[in-house]
């Protein structure tokens, strides 16, 4: 099977995506950041350079008018940049972009992407380290998607694109570089499906974005001491895919939800939320939250790492739920 | 007036603009007959601008409108009955009772959703202007905004972006607060340090223009000359339209302090007393023009008065329409989050 | 006991910490919104009009300025409005007051205190009708309390002016005039208390703001057909009393968390999280959440009445929880 | 020169600015070294602008800045061991190593948190004199940016709350995006439709100048009569220093195309040559100040060679401490969050 990188894969995904629909336009083009990938957008600004313009530093200004431009029917991508950047377009995003759908009982749908570089990247600190989507899935009317792989990520864009809704798209600054499979006809994925990366019979681990990379490396790490662990990547955070989650849990009886927000009110809280009101008879154990510390991102690569959810502390969090066997 | 605008303009203006009045008015008795809970604004002392503005665009251009929104979609076309309805919460209303007096529009009318948070309008109407430029030739997205709206940033950044990227937007803002407005009585309205709001489109080269609001004839001129401008592909054009607030705008919720408008008044039959008549006699853009029509054509008063009489009746008519719409039902509710 | 309403005790709070401390200062000061209690604040105005001044419709930059203030050693209170203004000082508020203290080791503390009114409150439709603490909830370094009674709004405001750290007091708009005890000296209360307003052996319903007040009704009912509901009130939601859930919920084994922002990753989720954590063995019965529905706010009365938690809808759940006893 | 700034204040000047200069350049080494990971910006070319400003400022006064920091901590008197500690994210860094390279600052010398997003600290700076108004007679907050930070909405609210509340702010705009920039090397630093930053500040009465930003002198004289204009109350200044962008900072990350500073180049001991000899004759502040030094005193050269010898001395010094310092213990990570 062919392979590619997520920078690779997304890099296509907009050029397909531009060369399918004349409507779609390139709001910010800066997609891949500060990071050595940056120069394959290269390819698509050469292309479509004529639907493609960078805004001025004006997140909320350049997120308000691919919104608007939305409205009146066209098809806008609008790159976010760095994960916190979003606080400054956030009510263009959550109370114009996000409601207007709704409001207008279905007449004024908005079709417009984001795209934004989230996480705990090295050096960031805490302005530049953001994972804003716990927040954005509290806002009704947002179709959120954390890709973890090439094919995702690919698949997921494109039917951002497609969709009538806006949809918000959070690549993580670390797995830009990371390679996967890809088929090689790279299709469009359904909004709304999580998958399941890797099956295991003893514990489920819930993941997404570059978490579910580094879910993988702790169930292979797992497996050489014979913990079979099921990783459940969710790919879509909104809509959220409860019965995958759940018939998961049924399987398993125990459950590690993983997620680089802050603990509180964050993705984690949310699985672990749907299973104690769905899922409750299903549980052998108590669920394990691992998330970054309830600290802003510090800078210093020790303090950083400390905060930050890595292989092996998903790891010893799933033995602790299999300890807990009642 | 002649070379300025002919009669045969100026009369269906008025008549667009007695509409809206009479709209108003019935908000205002509707409200306080607690036929719907929520604050809201009327368009009373701005008709001219909307209607003027409205009667030189093209069914292709986009609108972006605010919280003060009523006289626009009227003056774009949109039913009465369909406006009030909404406004009462109805499912018959513009938007099935979803949005409300905030959030008028209508998208077949080419309105983008209308924001009640100050500032959002003019940025999602450069988005308009920015979808007009890909697909619509020679469309403009019209932006109706007030003077407060210049107070937000995000304002300024829309600005700066229509500007840089030659989009076809007209920018209208609406300067109603050059009236009286005392502390604590409302929202300061023009907290700006700025003493003239169009420097501040100037300080990022957009052309601008400004215009005494109370005066059709004068908005309209303005508009068309910004309209034509705005459609050769200059790039965006500001017109600011001023006009004095109408006192009932000026308590924090609205107040009939004018009563119903009397259009005697603009034919000399009926002369206006008390504190208010001021604003009357000068600053009402109804009056004003009917005074003008008046001042030039003996047989004026009474077509003004069967003007009013058919706007009377089809607000009455509208109304009537809104109490006997059904609300929408509850289960309805959750639906279309996503389309 | 002497009464009053939340805005008469919220008015009083303002009034003697600006009487208490030279270096407070209100920037905004229409702390009651557009209701009827509104005039109430003329007092303050009056006495304190040197150190109260309203600042232009710019959210982002008041909210800045009383930050930047702050930072500089005096302590502003910054009135941010309806419960959806705070979306446009985002940025500010968690990517520079809530990280300072943090990032910079803890010498710069940011003693500022936000106030904003939440929640649906009738035609405020999908642009006014917010509830943002549970985002801010995810965002650290921010405390964050919603009082529900006359004597808690006063001693939180106090206490929050007192904190050397960034806090936000979220009052509910339908809470302004509702009356409650209050003692004859109010007092201070410390953040991150939460505090049991009704005792019940049968199931432990934990909620906020005006969730408590509805949260109490339901319990009366309940208590007529014979269930006794404990209902917590949380009073702060950063910091989080998890001492004070988890001991009642080992006292009743049942739970339901009232909370009127929306569902998903919202304060109800990470209660339920909380307790599918710590106290997985004290459950009885899957939790229940009470929420607002994941949908934005319809204008309409009736629409808006059903997307929204009532204490029917309490009364409703908690029987669920008694129904589902193993 | 004479009447403009007396030798005896140019020599200081001269000796912080080659501080600055010779750290910048140990920062650009240690960033290709690895020896941090992570974004940054240096203050080359811009050093008379920090240098000048700050040998105004009383110690009362408040300072902010932004990602383009380090220039202006060392300006102000911090350390240089504690500020490149702080870079390579050691504990004895300014904060611990908790804010690095874009979030340098030092609250004992009036700093407030330094914003690496973009606006931010001019409406933090706003407060900052908010807070001198209300309780140090006399004090202002001092706002330096880039031109970039007036594309961002915030910084037009902060600007139009300063100039509203007359509070003691003055706003130095470091414009730098003069020189020669092409898309896809760097970010834009200015997207921006307004051809006269000033008319920004203009736009909302706030006095304004514009100076030189190369020319220490210059910067000195606008700035004095600045700071005199907002210690009397009369509210905001707006200045705005134009420098020519150090070609080492075109590249997105920066590159030492210039090579270590050579002072002989000052003195005409040697000749600049290849693409950059332009900018290097003519628009290197540190170049120039040195270059007129010498052009008015003979002995010139031997003293300008031993404060560099000094400020390398240092900055070597401030390395070594920097790399000896221990990383903060990981379990500190939890702690103050809360003071
Ligand atoms: C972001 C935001 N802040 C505050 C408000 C409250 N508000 C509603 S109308 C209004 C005044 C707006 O003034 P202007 O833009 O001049 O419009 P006008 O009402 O005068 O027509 C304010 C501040 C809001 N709706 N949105
Ligand atoms: C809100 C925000 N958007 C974008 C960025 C990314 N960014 C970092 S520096 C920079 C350019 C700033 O230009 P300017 O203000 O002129 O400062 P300069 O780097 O030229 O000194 C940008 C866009 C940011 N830090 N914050
Ligand atoms: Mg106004
Ligand atoms: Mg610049």
């Amino acid at each position: 099977m062919p392979r590619q990188s997520y920078a690779e894969a997304l890099v296509d995904a907009l050029y397909d995506s531009l060369a399918a629909d004349p409507r779609v336009s390139l709001i910010g083009s800066y997609v891949l950041g500060l990071g050595p990938q940056r120069h394959l957008m290269e390819r698509v600004r050469k292309a479509f350079h004529d639907r493609i313009a960078d805004p001025p530093t004006a997140e909320a200004g350049a997120a308000a008018t691919g919104i608007g431009a939305a409205m009146a029917g066209v098809r806008p991508f609008v790159d976010l940049g760095t994960g916190s950047f979003p606080y400054l377009a956030w009510s263009q995003i959550v109370n114009e972009g996000a409601i207007s759908c709704y409001m207008s009982d279905g007449r004024i749908p908005v079709p417009v992407t984001f795209h934004l570089l989230h996480g705990v990247r090295g050096g960031g600190a805490a302005q530049h380290s953001h994972s804003p989507q716990s927040m954005l899935c509290n806002a009704p009317g947002l179709e959120i998607v954390a890709p973890a792989t090439a094919a995702d990520v690919y698949g997921l864009v494109r039917a951002a694109f497609q969709s009538p809704n806006p949809t918000v798209v959070v690549s993580h600054a670390k797995l830009l570089g990371i390679e996967s499979d890809v088929p090689a006809q790279k299709q469009s994925i359904p909004i709304g499906q999580a998958e399941i990366k890797r099956s295991g019979r003893d514990v489920t681990i819930v993941a997404n974005s570059f978490m579910t990379q580094l879910s993988l490396a702790a169930a292979a790490a797992l497996a050489e001491e014979g913990i079979e662990a099921e990783v459940v990547d969710l790919r879509s955070l909104a809509p959220l895919d409860e019965t995958t989650i759940l018939n998961s849990v049924a399987r398993t009886g125990r459950l590690v939800v993983v997620d680089e927000c802050p603990l509180r009110c964050g993705i984690a809280a949310e699985i672990a939320a749907v299973v104690a009101e769905h899922g409750f008879g299903l549980l052998q154990a108590p669920v394990v939250r691992v998330t970054r510390a309830q600290v802003p991102v510090p800078y210093s690569p020790p303090l950083e790492a400390a905060v930050t959810p890595d292989a092996a502390k998903i790891a010893a969090a799933a033995k602790r739920t299999l300890g807990a066997r009642a | 007036m002649s070379q300025k605008l002919s009669a045969d303009l100026a009369w269906p203006m008025l008549e667009k603009m007695l509409l809206i009045r009479r709209f108003e008015e019935a908000v205002l008795q509707l409200s306080n007959d607690k036929q719907f809970v929520g604050h809201y604004h009327l368009y009373i002392g701005q008709e001219a601008t909307g209607v003027a503005v409205m009667s030189l665009l093209e069914p292709k251009d986009r609108i972006a409108t605010t919280h003060r929104n009523h006289g626009h979609v009227l003056a774009r076309g949109s039913d009465p009955g369909r406006a009030m309805a909404e406004i009462l919460g109805r499912a018959s209303g513009l938007y099935g009772g979803r949005g409300g007096t905030l959030h008028l529009g209508d998208p077949e009318l080419g309105f983008l959703s209308t924001s009640g948070i100050v500032g959002g309008c003019i940025s999602l109407g450069v988005g308009g202007g920015y979808a007009c430029r890909q697909h619509q030739e020679g469309a403009l997205s019209a932006v109706f905004f007030g003077d407060g709206a210049l107070e937000e940033g995000v304002s300024f950044e829309a600005l700066n972006i229509a500007s840089l990227w030659r989009l076809p937007v007209l920018f209208i803002c609406e300067n109603n607060s050059t009236g009286s407005w005392a502390p604590g009585q409302g929202y300061p309205t023009l907290v700006h340090a700025s003493s003239d709001l169009c420097s501040i489109a100037k300080s990022v080269n957009i052309a601008t223009m400004r215009v005494d609001g109370a005066d059709v004839f004068a908005v309209h001129a303005a508009a068309s000359e910004a309209i034509a401008l705005c459609r050769s592909g200059q790039g965006p054009v500001f017109l600011e339209a001023v006009t004095r607030r109408w006192p009932g705008n000026n308590p924090l919720w609205p107040e009939p302090v004018t009563g119903p408008t009397d259009m005697r008044i603009a034919t000399g039959e009926f002369a206006p007393g008390g504190e208010h008549a001021d604003w009357l006699s000068h600053h009402d853009p109804v009056l004003r023009l009917a005074r003008t029509l008046a001042s030039h054509d003996g047989g004026a008063a009474a077509r003004i008065a069967s003007l009013d009489a058919a706007a009377r009746q089809r607000i009455a008519d509208a109304v009537k329409f809104a109490l006997a719409s059904p609300f929408p039902a509850a289960e309805t509710a959750f639906a279309r989050v996503f389309a």
